[in-house]
């Protein structure tokens, strides 16, 4: 094909052209500073709190209770690090996942060197949080749970609703980093039970850059970047107009076409998953069949490694990913694929494709083709598959 | 990411596939890493490397410094094929990313595991060649699903 | 006038035409993931290196010590949060002036309640760091000497050579936040001896939401974002592409237009100045006459409050502001007009007016005219003027 | 930031100016914080505010606390303007920012200041009125360069 194909929404989506429609007036004409006095910078303050009740509805939230941060990130880092230590009274002790995304999993590792304590509950063969290890892991001095609502790579969808519960019933703050989920599926804060939620525009189609940080009324937070006043003292640093202005417009889009998108994009997979089980042999999908994003699919193909692939599909004009974006470079297997119980060897095989509402029924059948004829190269080239076949 | 060498080798792999009987052949790496390299030596009886094939399990970096390593040794003797470093591996593919020179480091340790392959079937002694270290049936066993 | 008289130049800039042009392609176009495998992405990471050494270049920096951060905040916080961390082995102060922007002040006030010291430096009546009681300030334990390049109030722009001197001498790093310098003024970081320096897009005519922290090469500096692997491991989050690039483009026509735009803006300002000091009673120029940012003037109106100042210039369209722009909303009088030693009630009569070269003649005249007749109104309305002319 | 009222009596400030010879006059606030009020009543013998003026120095919504202060005042008994609260000065102009809200307190300390000078004045003592607290020489000096 000469179009590109593009297939990792995971990593990042193309920014709407109505949002950036929505972002440009506030580069050039209301360009002013919202702390300022003068008129011409309320209408700023007013396109602020606009956005800011936008990407709150989303979720379920009061404008009151969202924070704009530059990015999922950020709000990670800081949900996890200033509440450890504002409720460093109670204790030490965060809970986490195995699978989370490493913005969580590093500050964590972070955190661990700075004489907190970490414990990472299992998941099992379909990356669903283990409940019962979670409840065991929980001592008195655990003042965090966090765990993330949907997965990057494998795109499962944990129980939220119950570690919201457990949560709940035992007293401890309940983070989700829902950057993969927010705007993709339905997410109710309030009957979920959820403290602290952390999202990010550009997995939405919104611009990069900009993020947020949901923090339930009540909840007692520190400020994690310091300085001015901005966010209500929460967050400082001159707020990026443009940047949230665009957010808003995203959410808004996302929430209106949720139900319709989800539908065409699951539809899309299931005829990508379909075509691929039954033509290529020695494949298996990852994660869960039913709890999953509705625009996700990961395979694992035995004996090919996973940049070689995505290289021959790049060529193909196909974007897709092996792994998370954010690791590549790095030489280790993606930590998710391994926490599912999958060996080394299998798990450097993977491919992630992520949809979206742009894909046509064409583009896949043409994807599935090359799949099909790439991984047959690079079978034919792997000494694992050649020691397989001699075996047989 | 990659030149336009390594991606010409990776996208047409020269030397690429089995070489049945061969005099000597040499897996190494690990599924753990992610790369594996197998290479099959044809060698004739005054020494002469007169045929060369690889298999590799791994990135595209992978593939292309098999494949150049495997150019680089055909038609050479067992001395010369020795001299053939990693480095010049690199530098006949106009460079590798920095996180990928390892793959180089394994081209040249899989030639010499083929060349200590064949020493042993054969009962000699390869001045300057020493055991080779890395093989994947050592590290991880195999898997099926 | 019709049109509005945009003089807060020091609390952001609008973003040039030619700025949001470079930055549109990477929102709907080129939107990938720049640490992804495919070519596509490629063009991302080219991008973000270009506007690397662009950036890096406008203050003599190697690209590979420029990292993109999301604020001037962020990297104010970023420098002194981490650098104390990672020299925790050899003390635990720093060493900053009274007069620095909140990003800086507040951050050290958060690391003083958590086992650091600090010692802030005073300034004279000019707002020029006192660089005896510095020396004297340092202690074996001084791990850090953070002093602004220029500030942000009053424009007084800091003895920097001498500074990194002095660090350099007793083997201490040094921070300058150069928020309001960067691009403004020629700046040479191998020249002035700093080990770090932090700057802000949206203040040179770029897009709000994207920031730098130039480190050294050889400081030893941890992460103050922990996740991804951006930024060489420094910095985690998705990087923001349009607000990068958007930077690199401002930076690259800061540097080309220095000059002229100095020029330009310095000519203009004394026009303002010397009118309003020959046409008002009562009033005094605020910082340093000569080291002084090119576009920056501050006047103290004796017997009249800020705030009811900028609503009236407000509506008149002009565009001013009364202390820095992140405080307003609070009720104390600007730190560093304190500092320089006003009183309250001199402090609260400040005025902020910030020039861009897009300023003209003819609104520096009518903005003269409007002061006149403004101030004169409000001191009719003063009861220290009444108190002040009845003495007489 | 303020309503359409404040922007109004900030604007077009109703009662500005000085009484001479005044029944009372009261000055409340202090530089520091950076809003100074005085009033100035004119109280006829049967205790009815004829006249009332301010000064402010302070932001718009002081000014406009003051001018509003000063029309609900005026006309009034003494004991009427003593019911005037600063809850009744904000509501008058539409409401104050919270970080405003400050001001109309000084608006009604600045009314209490003067009803006390003319109190203290004439010998009488006006019920339920305290002695103000807060007077601009109590905390700084005056300042000139
Ligand atoms: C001197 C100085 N430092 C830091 C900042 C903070 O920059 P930003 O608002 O981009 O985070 C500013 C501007 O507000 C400033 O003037
Ligand atoms: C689950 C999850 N969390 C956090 C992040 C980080 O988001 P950002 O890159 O916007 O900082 C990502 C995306 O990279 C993600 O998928």
């Amino acid at each position: 094909m000469e179009k590109k194909i593009y297939l990792d929404n995971a990593a990042t989506t193309k920014t709407r052209p109505e949002v950036v429609e929505a972002m440009l007036p506030y580069f050039t004409d209301l360009f002013g500073n919202p702390s300022s006095v003068y008129e011409y910078a309320a209408q700023n303050k007013k396109a602020i709190d606009e956005a800011r009740a936008m990407v709150a509805k989303v979720i379920g939230a009061g404008p009151s209770e969202v924070y704009f941060t530059a990015s999922g990130t950020e709000a990670d880092n800081w949900a996890i690090k200033a509440t450890l230590e504002a409720y460093g009274d109670k204790g030490n002790h965060i809970i986490t996942s195995k699978i989370e995304h490493h913005a969580i999993l590093h500050t964590c590792e972070y955190l661990a060197k700075h004489g907190y304590e970490v414990t990472y509950v299992d998941v099992d063969e379909n990356g669903i949080l283990k409940l019962d290890q979670l409840e065991k892991a929980i001592r008195p001095t655990t003042v965090l749970i966090s765990v993330m609502f949907a997965n990057n790579e494998i795109g499962t969808i944990q129980p939220i609703k119950e570690i919201g519960e457990l949560a709940k019933k035992h007293n401890i703050l309940f983070h989700t980093d829902a950057v993969q989920a927010y705007g993709q599926v339905p997410i109710d804060v309030k009957d979920l039970n959820i403290d602290m939620l952390s999202a990010s525009a550009h997995k939405l189609n919104g611009p990069k850059g900009i993020g947020l940080l949901y923090i339930r009324k009540g909840v007692k937070i520190r400020s994690f970047i310091h300085g001015g006043a901005q966010e209500r003292q929460r967050r400082a640093g001159t707020e990026n107009v443009p940047g949230i202005v665009g957010f808003g417009k995203a959410a808004e889009i996302a929430l209106a076409t949720m139900k319709e998108r989800a539908e065409k994009e699951t539809k899309l997979r299931e005829l990508l998953m379909k075509r691929v089980l039954a033509e290529v042999p020695f494949v298996r999908v990852n994660g869960d069949k039913v709890r999953r994003l509705p625009n996700n699919i990961n395979f694992s193909f035995q004996f090919i490694e996973g940049e070689s692939l995505l290289i021959m599909l790049d060529m193909k004009n196909i974007c897709a990913s092996s792994g998370s974006a954010c690791t590549s470079g790095s030489l280790d297997p993606s930590h998710v694929l391994l926490a599912i119980g999958l060996p080394h060897e299998i798990a450097h095989g993977s491919l992630r494709l992520t949809l979206s509402e742009e894909n046509t029924e064409e583009e896949i059948n043409y994807t599935v083709d090359q799949i099909k004829e790439i991984v047959d190269k690079l079978r034919q080239m792997s000494p694992l598959y050649e020691d397989f076949m001699k075996k047989r | 990411m990659y030149t336009q060498k390594v991606m010409d080798h990776f996208t047409n792999p020269r030397n690429m596939g089995e070489i049945e009987n061969a005099s000597g052949v040499g897996t190494v790496g690990n599924a753990k890493c992610g790369d594996i390299m197998r290479i099959y030596l044809d060698i004739d009886p005054d020494g002469i490397i007169n045929d060369v094939k690889f298999k590799t399990f791994g990135c595209g970096a992978a593939v292309a410094t098999s494949s150049m390593a495997t150019e680089l040794v055909k038609g050479k003797t067992v001395q010369e094929a020795l001299q053939v470093t990693n480095k010049a591996v690199m530098e006949a593919l106009d460079g590798l990313p920095p996180v990928k020179v390892h793959c180089s480091l394994l081209a040249e340790e899989a030639i010499h595991a083929a060349l200590w392959d064949y020493a042993e079937k054969n009962g000699i002694k390869i001045e300057g060649l020493q055991k080779p270290k890395s093989d994947i049936h050592e590290e991880e066993e195999e898997v099926e699903y």
